[in-house]
């Protein structure tokens, strides 16, 4: 038998927690929209709670944008691994041979796909309704992307974090929050340095390389995380 | 005699401070079959999830082939296969997608071995049923239904018997004594009378700490 | 008796027995009207003074608006049925009411945004109208989605219904909610006002476009629940039967050909 | 033993969960701190999102605070019945010939004061964060307090109904937003007008009036959906 | 003989739209020890669901002291008492708190009453212990330790021996035999063979429908 030893597939246990994962939200298919209703709704309720004239709309527009997919992201971040702690799967996570990274990042990818990459897709829809100046509309989208990517690896590592506690959502919300402000800060100014006629390319480029560090470091942090919540 | 497989080394283990049983010694060669006994809270789970690597040993070692698991995580990841209490079925995948991303994570496992499997668990024909659907017992045989899809030496099992009907105990009995005949090494935990003609015993009763000594 | 009437009413396989024989004149009348109305409406109805060819919009917008929010108390109505006379039918003309109600309010909220365009000069204001719109879309979504993720099928009508029953009560108080608040805020609208100062060579074609809505709105509702009912009932004997009929009618047509 | 039928104590039981409830929330004492914090914190990520200036932010300060309690006490409503029914607690609490309308308000009252009030209270500080006018505070903290009330209520039964699910956080936004946007609505303008010295006592009684309205009808609603929960 | 106090009459339980099993006719005088036994899936959980009123019955009626619970649903709360698969102990509470808890459900309770129960179930000393950190089985004696708190005339117990060791299981046994001879009724569900002296048995694999006939 230990010709298990040998030859053994890393990418197996990768492709089936993504296909596992990508399953489970098609399944349960209000898990993509319901970010995105969190998003559209808290935005909605923008104009109902201010003054809605439209130059006060826009000038608050894209921060607005940003903090709520910010918590829209939130939100979600809590049922990342609560589900696999509940029922052991985390356990065979960790008991299996597949390096805990891949795993950690298979889920990630999934939870981007399906709570970030919409919410910036919709995103502009958004900015017609607050009346987002026409400049703004590109470098919304673009960071977005990248700035949801970064706050699903972030997340993960809260998640992993509180996933052992039995309240996380909020405790969650306070680990988080400062790991979060500098993406909202440099996200939200490059929307408005590109409406200002400044140019979006620098802040799209920091934005860039924080993903590029994010994805080395946060599945491994992640990871460890997950290891100590599990042995309790 | 083989070479033990496994080997517990003096092995105490500890909950919150409170040590639950020190002194531990077992040799496990190929072809061991081992009921841990004990009453409620003797520390078989505890016991059980020290030895998978899950929790730390308050003194002790757990040694795999000769070398001791924390220096050769993976190896011995690829060797195991654990079973607890919990159920990590989801409720809202069906039972072959279930068996599909759990077997994903050992070795790879064909749609062919999974209802190969099924049948054996006597879920034939519950494929495609979503797993919140299912009783108790139901639930429990997807989860046992890796143990026909594993290709693991070291079986750990907590209370495998849980919420199986008769007929149901009775094959998972032969299963394992099988696996023990072919070489591997079955460890598992039960309150229930078994019919198993044989099987060597780890009466945790026995390793208890002295009534002063449990915080030391 | 009336009561027995009512009980088989509640039966699925009557109704889609029964509806079967409606739809062969239904369906045909639906379209005629729809077809008559909508293109006396955009084709035919004299040229408004003010916002010339544009405002021949409403034909499609006003109508759907109005059923828009008539369906919800349709959906409602139903649900109540359902949960205080346990009956199967009326949860699956509650469950194919939502999507319909939303379709329509989808519609809605899209030709306005396509009116607002050349009147207001943007596709979206912040109008109490508006935004009652989107909430109502908010509502019938929130019933679309609860039924879906449901995880039991009664356990899903149920629990829809109850939803339908405390929006019925909801539904008014927002209403009148985002009217105060909008007044407080903003002067008045530049929407026509009142149906009154309508010509009647436009009223009529709306007053028709109106009654097509209504047929077409009960045609779509017969249709989904026709469907809901052969999804749910399709492990019954009587669907099978039915399943094997139009089956072999199928095998005769096509043995018949050459 | 038919004695049993005599003389039953109601309050027995409502007693029973409010102190087991809130024995609970001070074991786990992050759950009151929680949804304060995500109220700080978003309050704290406006100035950050949008131009700080205070003409702007004093203008759009009611709507936001009331808007970020809103989300605030949505984000804690997932928890309400979620471990009562995977533990079968709901369960006995349906099984017991306690009424479950009781249970219910008893469950509420408990979430209102470890949530809403203390959200109420903090309010002012917030207030002075976003330089809001000095007519608004008092406004704001009553009309907080009994809309949070109101908002627990109409949470409740959204929780109730989404008990059941897997992923219920978000399914609750898209049910729950709509219901809660009078409220909103009636609040936040109830704090414009004290501020723009129109007086702020016609809000407060549309608001009393609904705080009336929902704890006669919210509980039984919800106890409703909880029997529905349960049984599948 | 006495009359019976709780009778099913003709029930049928169905579970999205299948038949589980139609017809079972059951007639429990005070004194009635009954086992429903079944395979995997058979459907007792079901039928134990039913009877309490958790689950609509699909057909048939329950009946208590001769009406049918739906018409007095408070009266049949009083004399039940239900312990299901679940375990509705508050990890973040106290053992003592836990009961205290249950027991305001049901006529009220004391602390010394509380003791005494725990005192039963083998869990002295653990009143202050938070209930996380129980094991298996100590979690599923607190709930049995409601046994020995309620009034109730009915027990409806779904696997109670789950997870007991073997002393707890004939101590549990004997107590469900000494509530059925004080005239209550005891109905539950076990997949292990057990020690008590005499009980009914209810085998719901004689109902099953025939195998077209699962769906109307
Ligand atoms: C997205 C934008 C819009 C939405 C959501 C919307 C929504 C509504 C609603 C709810 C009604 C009420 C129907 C009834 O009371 O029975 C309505 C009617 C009407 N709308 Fe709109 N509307 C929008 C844009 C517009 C625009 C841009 C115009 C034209 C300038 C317009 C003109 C009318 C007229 C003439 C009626 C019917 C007459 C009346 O009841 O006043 N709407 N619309
Ligand atoms: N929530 C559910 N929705 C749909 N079907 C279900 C549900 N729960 C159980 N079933 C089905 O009902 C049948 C009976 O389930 P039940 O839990 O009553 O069985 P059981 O006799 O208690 O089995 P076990 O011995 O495994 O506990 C099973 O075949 C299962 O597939
Ligand atoms: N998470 C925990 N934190 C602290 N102590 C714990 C924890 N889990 C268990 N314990 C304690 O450790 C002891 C042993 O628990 P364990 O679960 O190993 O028992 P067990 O032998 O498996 O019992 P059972 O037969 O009931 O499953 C128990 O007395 C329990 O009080
Ligand atoms: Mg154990
Ligand atoms: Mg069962």
């Amino acid at each position: 038998m230990s010709d298990a030893q040998h030859g053994y597939p890393l990418g197996a246990g990768f492709r089936a927690i993504i296909r596992r994962d990508l399953t489970s939200v098609w399944r349960n298919r209000s898990d993509i929209a319901s970010p995105l209703v969190f998003f559209l709704i808290s935005i909605t309720l923008l104009p109902l709670g201010v003054d809605p004239s439209d130059k006060l709309l826009a000038t608050i527009a894209p921060g607005m944008i940003w903090i709520m997919a910010l918590l829209a992201t939130l939100l979600s971040l809590d049922s990342l691994f609560r589900q696999d702690y509940d029922d052991g799967s985390l356990t065979q996570f960790i008991l299996s041979p597949q390096p805990l990274y891949l795993t950690v990042l298979a889920k990630v990818i999934v939870h981007w796909l399906t709570t970030g990459l919409p919410l910036a897709i919709i995103a502009p829809l958004l900015g017609v309704m607050l009346s987002l100046p026409s400049g703004g509309y590109w470098p919304l989208v673009i960071s977005l992307t990248i700035g949801t990517a970064i706050m699903s690896l972030i997340g993960a590592l809260g998640a992993a974090l509180t996933v052992c506690l039995r309240s996380s959502a909020l405790v969650l919300t306070l680990i988080i929050m400062p790991l979060y402000l500098p993406v909202l800060i440099i996200g939200a100014n490059t929307v408005s340095s590109a409406i200002a006629g400044v140019g979006a390319a620098q802040g799209l480029a920091l934005l860039g390389a924080a993903l590029a560090m994010a994805v080395l470091i946060m599945p491994l942090a992640a990871a460890g995380a997950l290891r100590i919540s599990s042995n309790h | 005699m083989s070479e033990p497989l496994l080997t517990l080394d003096n092995l105490s283990c500890e909950r919150d401070g409170r040590l639950l049983f020190s002194g531990v010694d077992c040799e496990c060669p190929a072809g061991t079959l081992l009921q841990v006994v004990g009453f409620n809270g003797a520390g078989k789970t505890t016991l059980l999830n020290t030895l998978t690597g899950l929790l730390p040993a308050a003194k002790g070692d757990i040694r795999w082939r000769g070398d001791s698991i924390r220096s050769q995580r993976q190896v011995f990841h690829q060797e195991l296969l654990y079973l607890g209490h919990q159920v990590p079925v989801k409720p809202q995948l069906t039972v072959r997608e279930n068996l599909l991303w759990l077997g994903a994570l050992n070795p790879p496992v064909t749609k062919d071995a999974i209802a190969e499997a099924l049948v054996q668990v006597d879920l034939a024909g519950f494929e495609h049923s979503p797993s919140f659907a299912l009783s108790a017992g139901q639930k429990r045989r997807v989860l046992l239904a890796q143990l026909y899809l594993s290709r693991a030496t070291l079986w750990v099992l907590d209370e495998p018997f849980t919420a199986i009907d008769k007929a149901g105990v009775l094959k998972l009995e032969a299963t394992m004594a099988r696996h023990a005949e072919q070489g591997g090494i079955v460890l598992f935990t039960s309150h229930q009378p078994l019919a198993m003609a044989e099987f060597a015993v780890l009466d945790l009763s026995q390793f208890q700490p002295a009534p002063g000594e449990a915080y030391v | 008796m009336a009561w027995q009437w009512f009980h088989r009413l509640g039966s699925p396989r009557w109704f889609y027995e029964k509806s079967s024989r409606w739809l062969v004149w239904f369906a045909p009348l639906t379209l005629v009207l729809m077809v008559v109305g909508i293109s006396w409406g955009l084709g035919f109805a004299p040229i408004d003074s003010k916002q010339g060819n544009s405002y021949r919009i409403i034909f499609i917008h006003m109508p759907a608006a109005a059923l828009a929010l008539a369906g919800y108390y349709i959906m409602a109505i139903a649900g109540a049925v359902g949960l205080i006379w346990k009956m199967k039918l009326p949860f699956m003309v509650m469950k194919s009411a939502a999507p319909i109600g939303a379709a329509l309010t989808v519609l809605t909220l899209a030709t306005g945004s396509l009116w607002g365009h050349p009147t207001w000069g943007t596709f979206w204001e912040w109008d109490a109208r508006n935004i009652f719109m989107l909430v109502l879309l908010f509502l019938y979504a929130g019933i679309v989605v609860l039924a879906e993720v449901y995880p039991s099928r009664d356990a899903a009508d149920k629990a829809c219904a109850i939803l339908a029953l405390v929006g019925t009560i909801n539904v008014p108080i927002i209403y009148k909610s985002v009217d105060w608040w909008y007044s407080l805020h903003q002067p008045a609208s530049i929407k026509l006002t009142g149906g009154s100062s309508i010509h009647p060579s436009m009223l009529y074609p709306l007053l028709l476009c109106i009654l097509a809505y209504y047929c077409f709105y009960t045609l779509a509702l017969i249709l989904y629940t026709r469907r809901e009912i052969l999804v749910r009932e399709s492990r019954t004997k009587w669907v099978a039967e039915l399943a094997q009929a139009k089956f072999s009618q199928s095998q005769n047509a096509s043995g018949g050909a050459p």
